[in-house]
């Protein structure tokens, strides 16, 4: 049974330790705070020029004046600190973000992303994603497997105008974990109920399939 | 102290014309120019290319002045949320350069700071790389940007003094700070203006030389894009 | 919160070897790292390379490295006030690698922030331009000038709480905020430490992310180095 | 009669204008700040980090942490502000600081300044230097005509390591006013009693003299 957008982020969550300070995208990205063991410690970073972000504030307690780079209303936690935009990016740039959690629309088995462009439709921009995905170190794409036509998004080259080349490390979908090496995507983890050969069938990219691959533990 | 005080922003946008490039800090609706903004209305300037993180809503922001079709270039990093601005860019009546934010930020602090160039690895091996100088540092590839150039920065701080000095609140602060000097004016406006030496020293986030002219805004609306909130249990 | 804090220096410079290259923050003898020195001479390591503006005073600062011989390169952009300084840098026992101040401060900055290179005025046509690339932007000449590359940064703060965040005083500031998170590993004392949540979040100068740990300093000497004064009327 | 080192300070303050930003070096053009008029506002910048710089502390009132780039203590005026030198430098290369006044070994015709080094003396360094004189729009050199063995600082040609090259606009020496054209020196001021046979005794460079030479009015 493939995860719920929910389970995805749970999984992830799994990836965040102790002491990382994390930047998060939109969409599932963002559900991922929500998984996060409470004996660990860990900072938000939102590239608009926060970090220490908190839960969203109480309903009358909005500060127009303090927003994440989704433009919601937000709170901070004691320890947060704010900054300009070069900053933001040296941050993030400089590598000393631990963790980028964004979502793609194609992942290619070598690693290159698309996210920001389909021609022939409006496009919005890159925002701060491209910065993103060419500096951080760590990089954990968070996805469905296929889009809403059923097809791959992890494909053996992007089709999709690119937001970085070689940048994602892991990926983790509705179906499975997966790796990103020098050969293809390496198959870490199946969803519970989810066979090796579904994620295949789904999988237009070179699948690297070792030994047994066990079911990921939410 | 050089005091840098202008009674309002008619006098703060003296010397605005048509086809100008200007910066105007904000990202979203947070932290925007709002007065330098209904201004620029005002005086219906045309041509005009703007440097800004985002390009507002369709009644607010610079949405206003796409509404009165006073831009003719966007140089942003995300421009959703704006049919008018959908409307008029698959129209082709507004062309629209597309950079990374970290980049769009550096670009402006470049120009703040009298760096003409520098390197970055954001956006190698895409469109945003195609046509600019590459090259690899400790084995990762960069590309060359440039710093921009503008005619006047328009930014909005919490506080100021008359000497220019100007401090931020939150997250309202973003590309404000960055902007400032890094057109040939720089026009603030504050939400309060104290006289010099109110401000403490060490806690001026852009010095007033940064600065040639502030003003305390009319008004602000500050309107909230995405209001989010949890219940009270 | 990341907590950052270490009980002190001996724990703050765990990991600290020979032949290592160091950042220390400071103008003069204003703003120094003074405990993260003093330890750096109790441990003895030598062979360092020190990015510091100076080189300290012969029984103060960085100067109590040098009467120890514990460094073995200088990146400096000012050197005086120092014999025995003068002493080894004359006799060949000390290299000294002089860069323009404003290019020292923003190589520093430039590895803070991911920017591999970028091009500078400073120093074109000079003994420093020289074996560099240059490039003309507007009719001026610049030449390329890389980032840092650093083991440890040791840097003074006034303020600081426990996630690493950090508050400057005065003209103390100096290189210390441009230091931090420009090497692998950052160190910060501080003269007082406070819990999370204490210092004002649109205040801080340094965000702990920048800070892999820090500690109060155990005393601050802070010697005036030019004592001028005028008389009371 | 040629200059005190004062009056050469004085003399170049009447080139502060209203509104200006300006970084003084140590020597000559620290003295500047004696003489601009009290009718004008003015700021001086020091590149260790502080905008806004006034008269030295009062016995007792020495602050180690507010210091000039002569290390000196310093006390600040209402208006003033702390940065770092990132910051700082930023105000200088991006020519924020409209004048730079700064003292020299030798000035070319050509403009080229060396203030820096002495090859086979012990080199203290550069300083800000470097910075100052490649970014300033606008900058004056204060120094005496001749060196202490009588030789003229004025030359065709630096023998000295260069701090920049075809910077100077302006110099101001114990003798005259001279201002650095494509063609060489120009002749603009005589100190009180000197003479421009004098003048060109003390200039190796080329001396450019056209018409009558006022004497300066301190």
């Amino acid at each position: 049974m493939s995860l719920t957008k929910e389970q995805i982020a749970q999984r992830i969550a799994k990836e965040v330790k102790d002491g990382y300070y994390v930047n998060l995208g939109i969409g599932i990205p963002t559900l991922v705070a929500n998984f996060v063991r409470d004996d660990i410690s860990v900072e938000f970073q939102s590239e608009n020029g926060v970090l220490g972000m908190g839960p969203f504030p109480y309903e009358g307690e909005e500060d127009p004046d303090i927003i994440n780079a989704g433009k919601q209303t937000i709170t901070t936690l004691p320890g947060a600190s704010f900054f300009d935009s070069a900053m933001s990016f040296s941050m993030i740039r400089g590598q000393h973000v631990h963790l980028t959690i964004l979502g793609a629309m194609e992942v290619a088995e070598n690693g290159d992303i698309a996210n920001w462009k389909i021609p022939g439709k409006m496009v919005k921009g890159m925002g701060g994603a491209m910065d993103l995905v060419a500096s951080a170190e760590n990089i954990i794409v968070a996805m469905m497997h296929t889009n809403k036509a059923g097809d791959s998004k992890l494909l053996d080259r992007c089709t999709l105008p690119l937001t970085g080349v070689g940048c994602v490390k892991k990926i983790v979908t509705n179906l499975a974990v997966l790796e990103v090496s020098e050969n293809g995507f390496v198959l870490k983890e199946r969803a519970p109920g989810v066979s090796v050969e579904e994620i295949q069938d789904a999988t237009l990219g070179k699948l690297i399939v070792e030994g047994e691959i066990p079911e990921m533990i939410l | 102290m050089i005091n840098k005080k202008v009674p309002s922003a008619t006098e703060a946008l003296q010397g605005v014309r048509d086809g100008m490039t200007l910066m105007l800090g904000g990202f979203g609706l947070c932290g925007i120019p709002e007065n330098s903004i209904n201004r620029l209305v005002e005086l219906g300037v045309k041509e005009l290319t703007c440097i800004s993180n985002n390009a507002g809503v369709d009644d607010f922001g610079l949405g206003l002045l796409l509404q009165k079709r006073q831009i003719k270039k966007m140089i942003s990093s995300y421009v959703g949320e704006n049919d008018e601005f959908e409307r008029q860019m698959l129209s082709g009546e507004l062309e629209v350069d597309l950079v990374p934010q970290g980049s769009l930020a550096e670009r402006c602090r470049a120009a703040q700071a009298g760096i003409p160039a520098f390197f970055t690895p954001a956006g190698y091996g895409t469109e945003v790389g195609e046509g600019k100088e590459s090259r690899d540092f400790n084995g990762k590839m960069h590309i060359l940007e440039h710093a921009f150039e503008a005619d006047f920065a328009f930014v909005k701080a919490w506080k100021g003094d008359e000497a220019g000095n100007l401090v931020f609140k939150g997250t309202a602060r973003n590309f404000n700070p960055v902007m400032c000097g890094a057109a040939k004016i720089t026009v603030a406006e504050v939400e309060e203006l104290v006289p010099a030496g109110e401000l403490d020293p060490n806690s001026i986030h852009i010095p007033g030389i940064f600065v040639q002219r502030i003003y305390q805004g009319a008004a602000y609306e500050k309107r909230i894009e995405q209001r989010t909130v949890r219940k009270r249990q």
